[in-house]
């Protein structure tokens, strides 16, 4: 096809409409592709992206869609483009023309349908619990919230039950949401469906504001993150680490049992890193489990790679080679280590999909931070976690 | 015919009142109820000049300084701040609607900041209508018989 | 526990008679009788003979404090002060007006002083409502405990709920009845500027004449000159003979300072008076 | 002829006045009576003792505009302001108070120069006198019985009013008083024992007993001229002093003025205002210097005025002792002690 | 009463376009005491001007008004010409009708009536405008430099050489400053030492400058004309007038130090001078590093010396120094690239900072000019980042200017000195000086490779261990190059010297957000400062090269010149003074004053104000109870007239 192009600026200008503004202000100097841990391993070019979309060159659809919104481009960026925001407005003004992947159509199409991008029954929503952890009152202190994730995934639900017990434990006055929440909208958001978006914000919110809510816990980053920049000003949102990192702190929980110099290494996820900010409570943790040689990976903390999940990267297919979660399982297998922890349930699916494709799942097993703490407080996993298996909420495909 | 305010500036002369002039270098355009006395700093402002001149008739005071830290003198708009906090007080206690007097820091490169802030303030003021509290009445000159 | 006046009396005649004996210094200012007893003057007790004149009852409620700045600077003066003269005194060095060393602080703590015009009890409705004072080298009295603490700024609430109209309404009416004759400004211990702003002509700040805009601009001017220094001892009101409520303002002047600056008028020696004073770290949103 | 009228119904004889011209009477205030012009015949009040500010204002008002004027134009341009007295009606003055005018008219109206304004006023005000009641004792501050002056004392009043239980007895004293008695409708006439009833208690009245000290004038003058440089003396009365202006002010016999022009946007007025010789600028020169720069030299000063050079150039001390210096003075200075000391020191 | 002349003007079309003149004048002609108002169409031009004359004399004028454009425009224009006419010059007072008024409506009604009302404040005031004497101060006429690199020896040279006494203070032990570290100078690749060495030498031959190194300003008082500047002398512990710098003490001292002159590439003994053409040539002691200082024993180098130089008891001295202006040239540092921890400074000892790089080609410098790696290897490939902390939001916006030349200096040194592969990763190459697009394309042709990327992060090279790789985007192609190099050099951000923000304090200097001293205009007036015979020079202003930063030098010279040249200096006359009768001892003025110019004087028991000191602000005037203090030119009756007269209409 021709190299000649001529700039339609209709485009761009919609694309700043959508909330891209900072396009303008980028001056092409490439820091954010040499940061952007896909460039060495697919087509997608972020600085490319930024550059159609200044002049709203055609072309544009092919790297639409390789951003997993890890924000390690926007923390480098010399001119402060908040380039994750460019992503979402070009994905909303192009994903508006039914431009969406394939992968993603089934995602978004159950987000609207069902609230919850596991095609799982809204009724079913916390059936993980078998109603033995109480709902969420308009006295209750707390309200944990349940991402969809730890909802419907089997592996996450260990995930959700290692956190209520914790909560239990720690004698915290809290609550699950009733079913008729749904996905606080992250991925949606980030995909570019901003109408769908705020329909599942505003679900949300009228839930929050009937009962009374203020102080939020939640085991994923991304609802964390969404929570704090786009639901307003009025909760306190703590992500579970930080809350059992404080009840460490004040002696009113503590580790017990030793786990024999278990060598572990730590994922920062990028929503609870970079775009959040947490990075120590995770590995205080970690550092007050006896019995762990905790050992950091080479790009960790700030400079930590991202699993692929998010940005919608969960459901979308990716060509063996040109997955994150791969290479981030070898850098972990790298130090030694024989558990990889991390404390968000997306990058859990990554790395349990990475570590069974890469059959290396013997050598090297994914935990969250809450399920090692969990064990070291002395309770029997395996029976608490046996009865998940017979659950099934996939709903006929209607 | 609409009410038309009058409004008072007094402008420090290193920082807002320069920054007036780049407002009119770049040609920026801005309601005329403003009139502006030049001082040579915002700490020579004195607290019965605001009281005067809200009895002259004014409809509002707007008292242009640099920002903290920037001052010529280093410290005179750090005083003037206090001063003038308590003078808009003590206007306000009296009775005077506090939104007609206003003091912003405006430093010499922000000429579009100085027109939005009297665009601003001129409206503010057209809002509240004359100012009939303080003002003297001047009673017309009997002729002469 | 009621007040011994008669017992703090004849502790304040020793002590005068004492200092001036001692040649510690040269005059005393305390309280003299009246032309009835209703009625005590503020006195001074140049040698020890005159110290038989000296009274105290509830009636002493002059401030003494603004005779120190009409003496000599560095004579040496004993002074007898209640709660809020204290305060006077400690406020007048901060301004360098009197030297601390020059002074023998004579300290009465007391509560229940009747305004001798109209027979109420001054309490912290239109003073500071301290009872002991805040700098004394000798005590003439046990210190008064135990009382309810009010704080002086109550009595703002009334009149910070009216709206604009209605508090200028208030204001006018009052600062109308102003017959211009200075004594609020001379019995304050803090306006010892003489001649005092109003009374220049190049510029003429205001009207000399008692019309309601020459008075406005005297009052205002006065109350912002006394921002952050008035020590609320409410001589200006009982020094008023058509009874204006200054110390309304003036209380709320100095609790927008307090709030505003985090500084109360002549608490302390070594603070610097709040508007001669500042902080870099003032918010701007005292400007809003 | 004698007059009387329920004291409940002098709101209907305020209402009559207010018709035949301008009524100023008594009314009760925040800090306490004073005399008002009056709007509302409801506002008269006589249950007072004494006003805080003296009746004077009714001739010697504090602020009087003469001439109004534009600057930029020459002097003749300028504009008299015009003087329109109504017929007045001064209502309620204490014996002590219309004494005071006796005094105030030598300088006023007396010799030489003649105020226009107050002789103008003077001649337009008909004076309702009115006796102290003379069941109270006197206020510790009056001492009116020292200058001579009858707690019922009913000259100077064009008609002279006394309160006998539930009614107030009126008589005329001038033609003036008496034309304008006749006019008064509602009144009823006095029968003969109030008439005996009023002459008696104004006899009654001249040996009232206030404070008193044997005072005549000629030899006070002449103490006080001796003790002029007796510095402590002074000093010592003067220690207390504010040196501000409420003496002056409530003053029935004081009368010193200022003269000041008043200018806004080009246009003025030049006003005359009451000035207090307490002042710390009532002699200040244009060179700068002051007589009186001390707070003993004013107050020997306005001692000395009213009660030595006043004598020694009208023949009258120029005080009545009504006692409002005493009484609203901040500090409680009392002019009668002090001119009691003076005779002893 | 005053007679007022009122001049308006059209100033072209610029106020006659929305503000009708004519009608305004003969507005003004209607006012009380205007006696002549006329209007011309260029009031400051030369037959304005005349117009304006003429009319003083012939209408006996006492007070001007000129509406026309903004007094900081042509105040000081027509002052002269009340001056020439035989009229004080403070009795004009201009009415800004330009800038204020017809630039800021389309609306010639609302102008023009705006353009009355503030000519009517004008008149109120100019009515109590008051004739003013300027005060005349004696100058002293020696100037102080800080900071001897090449902007201060410049200056003090150009200085010294008009026969003026030049005190001249460097912090270091040397002068020479950063450009005595280099080796070469772009773009004409001359040796820096070459170029500097013998200015140096001037400086230390020359009797009219006097050289103050290891020296550091501790107080400034006084004005303009009269400053005092106390300097502390940092203790030597080296007599240096008995010093002959026989320089046998270094040998011997067992004292290890960090070389600050190489950048901590390598240690140096605690007794040292810097480099060996350090002008003076006299050793200091570090007293961290001393064997003595640290553990009470050695003095090696006091038996060592033969002239008894050395004595440990040495105490920082201060003296007080006279002078009438001031350089300020303390020149600038480069940014620790530390916290940007995706370069690895600091980490990898492969990575280098730029002045490091310049200490190794440098022959005094720790390799003796050869280039190596800190293990001693000579390096393959090394690739050059630019723009490390510049040109960024999160770290320092303004693009410091001089790292690409440099860069490609470095480029052309690596290729001439070693056989490596030169990369360099660019955004933009910024080569805008005389010569320096040709420098650059000379550079191409040396086969230096550009890359057109910044250089996102560098890292341990997995398969080549001991190497390092450079990721970056190559803009131009697309790809991601994961560049494998022994030697990595970046070009950090250039920011003011450490210490500025003392100096700003000191000297009264506001500084930009990134803490160069911010000069009075950036275009009309780019050396001298708010502060009255404070000039600043070099990079301590921004980012510049060699050239800039010696044409500043000059500029700023003579602009110092130009206040002690004279022995006389006319200050300016609206100070403040205080009406004795009318104070009341209050001292609040004392308190507030930033310059200390009111004093209280005890015997009178009145304030008073030393009018050299007082800069005119009016702080004291305004918070002076009984109004007793003249804030002469803005007293406050003339402040309230104006006020009065802008009401009005």
């Amino acid at each position: 096809m021709s190299q000649t192009v001529t700039p339609y600026l209709e485009m761009s200008r919609a694309i700043v409409e959508a909330g891209g503004e900072a396009l303008k202000k980028c001056y092409q100097c490439g820091t954010c592709t040499g940061t952007c841990p896909w460039t060495p391993i697919t087509h997608f070019n972020i600085r490319k992206l930024v550059r159609f979309g200044q002049l709203g060159l055609d072309g544009i659809e092919d790297y639409m869609w390789g951003c997993s919104t890890c924000k390690f481009c926007v923390d480098r960026c010399p001119r402060g483009v908040e380039l994750i925001d460019v992503v979402t407005a070009i994905r909303n003004v192009y994903s508006g023309g039914g431009m969406l992947p394939q992968s993603l159509r089934a995602f978004v199409g159950s987000m609207s349908a069902r609230g919850n991008p596991w095609s799982g029954e809204q009724s079913k929503r916390n059936d993980w619990a078998k109603d033995k952890y109480p709902l969420y009152t308009q006295d209750t202190k707390y309200l944990f919230w349940t991402c969809c994730t730890v909802c419907y995934d089997p592996r996450n639900i260990k995930l959700a039950k290692a956190a209520a017990e914790v909560l239990n434990l720690a004698g915290l006055n809290w609550g699950m949401p009733s079913v008729d929440v749904n996905c606080c909208g992250e991925s949606v958001r980030k995909v570019g469906d901003l109408e769908l978006f705020e329909r599942l914000k505003q679900n949300n919110l009228n839930y929050f504001n009937t009962h009374k809510v203020d102080k939020i816990i939640t085991v994923s980053p991304h609802c964390l993150a969404t929570f704090k920049k786009e639901y307003g000003e009025n909760y306190d949102v703590l992500h579970l680490s930080q809350l059992i990192d404080k009840l460490i702190k004040e002696k009113k929980l503590s580790p017990k049992k030793n786990f024999g110099g278990l060598k572990v290494t730590y994922h920062d996820p990028c929503y609870l890193g970079r775009h959040s900010g947490v990075y120590d409570a995770p590995r205080d943790i970690l550092k007050a489990i006896p019995g762990i040689d905790f050992v950091e990976m080479g790009r960790n903390r700030e400079q930590s790679m991202c699993c692929g999940g998010g940005g919608g990267g969960l459901w979308m297919e990716k060509l063996k080679g040109e997955r994150l979660s791969d290479l981030r399982i070898e850098e972990a297998m790298a130090t030694g280590a024989t558990v990889l922890a991390t404390s968000c349930p997306y990058c859990i699916t990554m790395f349990e999909d990475s570590t069974r494709t890469l059959n290396v799942d013997e050598q090297i097993k994914i935990k969250d931070v809450t399920e090692l703490f969990l064990e070291s407080l002395g309770v029997n996993m395996e029976e608490l976690m046996a009865s998940a298996a017979d659950l099934n909420f996939t709903c006929k495909m209607d | 015919m609409e009410f038309e305010p009058k409004i008072l500036g007094i402008a420090c002369n290193w920082c807002t009142y320069t920054g007036a002039d780049l407002a009119g270098t770049t040609r920026l355009s801005y309601p005329q109820n403003l009139r502006v006395v030049r001082v040579m700093c915002s700490s020579r402002i004195n607290p019965s000049f605001i009281f005067r001149a809200f009895q002259l008739g004014a409809d509002g005071v707007l008292v242009g300084g640099c920002h903290p830290g920037d001052c010529h003198y280093n410290t005179g708009n750090l005083y003037a701040r206090r001063r003038l906090a308590v003078t808009k007080k003590i206007l306000e206690f009296a009775g005077i609607e506090p939104e007609r007097f206003r003091v912003e820091w405006i430093s010499a490169s922000e000429g579009n900041k100085f027109a939005e802030v009297v665009r601003e303030f001129t409206e503010q003021v057209r809002n509240l209508g004359p100012q009939t509290k303080f003002k003297i009445e001047r009673e017309p000159m009997p002729e002469k018989i | 526990m009621s007040i011994n006046f008669k017992h703090i009396e004849d502790k304040l005649k020793t002590e005068a008679k004492k200092l001036l004996e001692q040649g510690k210094v040269s005059i005393v200012l305390a309280y003299g009788k009246g032309y009835d007893d209703h009625h005590p003057m503020p006195y001074v007790a140049r040698n020890a003979a005159d110290v038989g004149n000296i009274v105290f009852n509830e009636f002493c409620t002059a401030n003494l404090a603004r005779y120190l700045v009409r003496y000599p600077r560095g004579t040496k003066i004993a002074i007898a002060v209640k709660a809020a003269d204290s305060r006077a005194v400690i406020q007048l060095i901060q301004e360098d007006k009197i030297k601390r060393e020059n002074l023998v602080v004579l300290g009465i703590p007391v509560s229940g002083m009747k305004n001798s015009k109209t027979g109420e009890i001054i309490d912290s409705k239109t003073t500071c409502g301290l009872y002991n004072p805040v700098l004394y080298d000798i005590l003439l009295g046990k210190e008064v405990h135990g009382k309810s603490v009010i704080s002086p700024y109550d009595v703002l609430a009334e009149y910070e709920k009216m709206d604009k109209d209605a508090r200028w309404d208030f204001w006018k009416k009052e600062l109308d009845k102003c017959i211009r004759c200075y004594a609020c400004r001379k019995a304050c211990p803090m306006c010892y500027c003489d001649p005092c702003f109003i009374d220049q002509n190049k510029p003429k700040w205001g009207e000399k004449s008692p019309e309601s805009h020459g008075n406005l601009m005297y009052h205002l001017t006065r109350f912002h000159h006394l921002a952050g220094r008035c020590i609320d001892c409410g001589e200006c009101s009982r020094a008023c003979p058509v009874n204006i409520p200054l110390y309304l303002f003036h209380k709320k002047v100095a609790k927008e300072c307090e709030e505003m600056f985090g500084q109360v008028a002549g608490m302390k020696i070594e603070d610097k008076p709040t508007l001669v004073n500042f902080r870099v770290e003032d918010s701007d949103k005292i400007l809003e | 002829m004698l007059k009387k009228t329920a004291i409940n119904k002098i709101s209907e004889l305020a209402v009559q006045l207010m018709q035949k011209g301008t009524l100023i009477a008594p009314v009760q205030e925040a800090a306490g009576f004073n005399f008002r012009e009056i709007s509302d015949a409801k506002q008269v009040n006589l249950n007072f003792h004494n006003t805080i500010l003296s009746p004077k204002a009714a001739f010697f008002p504090q602020m009087e505009d003469f001439v109004q004027y534009q600057t930029g134009q020459s002097i003749m341009e300028a504009v008299p302001v015009e003087l329109n007295v109504k017929p007045t009606f001064l209502f309620g003055v204490r014996p002590c108070d219309v004494k005071s005018f006796e005094i105030m008219d030598i300088h006023f109206s007396g010799t030489g120069v003649v105020d226009p304004y107050w002789r103008a006023r003077r001649e337009a005000t008909t004076i309702f006198g009115y006796a102290f009641d003379l069941d109270e004792p006197a206020q510790a501050e009056e001492f009116y019985q020292t200058l001579g002056i009858g707690a019922a004392d009913p000259d100077g009043s064009d008609i002279f009013m006394i309160r006998k239980g539930e009614t107030l007895l009126l008589k005329g004293i001038t033609p003036k008083g008496e034309k304008l008695l006749t006019q008064l409708s509602r009144l009823a006439d006095g029968s003969a024992n109030e008439e005996e009833y009023f002459r008696n208690y104004i006899s009654r009245g001249r040996d009232f007993k206030t404070r008193y000290t044997c005072v005549d004038d000629k030899n006070i003058a002449k103490k006080l001229e001796d003790i002029f440089d007796n510095g402590d003396f002074w000093m010592k009365v003067s220690d207390a002093c504010l040196s501000c202006g409420v003496c002056t002010f409530v003053c029935p016999n004081c009368y010193c003025f200022d003269i000041c022009d008043e200018t806004l946007f080009g246009k003025g007025t030049r006003r005359r205002v009451w000035d207090a010789c307490m002042f710390t600028d009532f002699t200040l020169e244009a060179s700068g210097h002051n007589p009186r720069a001390q707070v003993f030299q004013r107050l020997r000063q306005k001692i000395k005025h009213k009660y030595s050079y006043h004598v020694r150039k009208y023949g009258v001390i120029s005080c009545v002792g009504c006692g409002r210096c005493t009484r609203h003075c901040p500090v409680n200075i009392d002019i009668f002690s002090i001119v009691e000391e003076a005779m002893t020191v | 009463m005053s007679r007022i002349g009122v001049f308006v003007c059209h100033c072209g079309l610029n106020i006659a376009k929305t503000v009708r003149v004519s009608e305004l004048a003969k507005f003004a002609s209607t006012l009380p005491d205007v006696v002549v108002a006329k209007d011309y169409k260029f009031m400051c031009s030369t037959p304005g001007q005349e117009m304006i004359a003429n009319d003083i004399k012939k209408h006996k004028l006492d007070r001007v008004i000129v509406s026309a454009c903004s007094p900081l425009m042509h105040e000081q224009t027509f002052r002269k010409v009340l001056e020439n006419a035989g009229l004080n010059k403070y009795l004009v007072t201009i009415v800004n009708i330009r800038e204020q008024v017809s630039w800021v409506t389309h609306d010639i009604e609302e102008g023009t009536a705006k353009a009355k009302a503030v000519l009517n404040g004008a008149v109120y005031r100019a009515r109590l405008l008051g004739p003013l004497t300027s005060r005349v101060i004696d100058v002293n006429d020696d100037v102080m430099v800080v900071g001897a690199g090449i902007a201060g020896i410049q200056a003090s040279l150009e200085l010294a050489n008009t026969g003026k006494k030049v005190y001249l203070i460097e912090k270091n032990s040397t002068i020479g400053g950063h450009m005595a570290q280099f080796d070469k100078t772009f773009p004409t690749l001359d040796c820096s030492a070459c170029i500097l060495t013998p200015k140096m030498d001037a400086v230390m031959q020359h009797k009219n400058i006097t050289l103050m190194t290891y020296c550091e300003v501790s107080e400034v008082k006084g004005f303009v004309g009269n400053f005092d500047v106390t300097v502390r002398q940092k203790a030597r512990y080296i007599d240096h007038s008995k010093c002959n710098g026989c320089l046998a003490c270094t040998e011997k001292c067992p004292g290890k130090g960090v070389s600050e002159w190489d950048e901590g590439l390598v240690k140096r003994k605690a007794i040292h001078i810097p480099f060996p053409q350090a002008v003076p040539q006299r050793p200091i002691i570090d007293r961290d590093a001393c064997v003595f200082f640290k553990k009470g024993k050695c003095r090696l180098c006091e038996k060592v010396c033969e002239h008894k130089a050395i004595d440990f008891e040495q105490q920082d001295t201060f003296t007080t120094v006279k002078v009438g202006a001031v350089i300020v040239a303390t020149g600038y540092d480069l940014m620790d690239t530390q916290p940007l921890v995706q370069y690895g400074y600091g980490k990898y000892p492969g990575v280098y900072n730029a002045l490091e790089v310049e200490r190794l080609f440098n022959s005094t410098g720790p390799t003796g000019g050869k280039v190596t790696l800190r293990d001693g290897k000579e390096p393959q490939a090394i690739a050059i980042l630019h723009c490390i902390g510049s040109r960024d939001k999160n770290n320092y916006e303004h693009c410091s200017r001089v790292c690409c030349m440099y860069s490609l200096k470095f480029s052309h040194l690596f290729k001439e000195k070693t056989t490596a592969d030169v990369y360099q990763f660019y955004i933009d190459m910024r080569a805008a000086g005389k010569g320096y697009e040709e420098f650059y394309n000379r550079i191409i042709e040396e086969d230096v490779k550009f890359i057109r990327g910044k250089g996102a992060r560098v890292a341990e090279s997995a398969d080549e261990p001991g190497r390092l790789v450079v990721e970056a985007e190559d803009t131009i192609t697309g790809k991601f190059v994961k560049l494998p190099v022994d030697m990595v050099v970046l070009s950090p951000a250039m920011i003011p010297r450490s210490g500025s923000k003392e100096i700003a304090r000191l000297f009264n200097l506001s500084t930009d957000k990134n803490g160069f001293f911010m000069e009075r205009h950036p275009k009309l007036a780019p050396l001298s400062t708010m502060s009255e015979g404070i000039f600043i020079a070099g990079v301590c202003q921004s980012p510049k090269d060699i050239p800039d930063t010696v044409a500043q030098a000059n500029g700023a010279a003579a602009e110092a010149l130009t206040i002690v040249e004279k022995d006389k200096m006319e200050l300016e006359a609206t100070t403040a003074m205080v009406n004795p009768s009318s104070c009341c001892a209050c001292q609040n003025c004392v308190r507030v004053c930033p310059y200390g110019a009111p004093f209280f004087n005890e015997q009178k028991g009145v304030s008073e104000i030393n009018e050299a000191l007082c800069k005119g602000c009016g702080l004291c005037a305004s918070v002076c109870p009984a109004s007793a203090i003249i804030a002469r030119h803005f007293t406050n009756d003339q402040v309230l007239a104006e006020i009065e007269g802008l009401m009005e209409f």
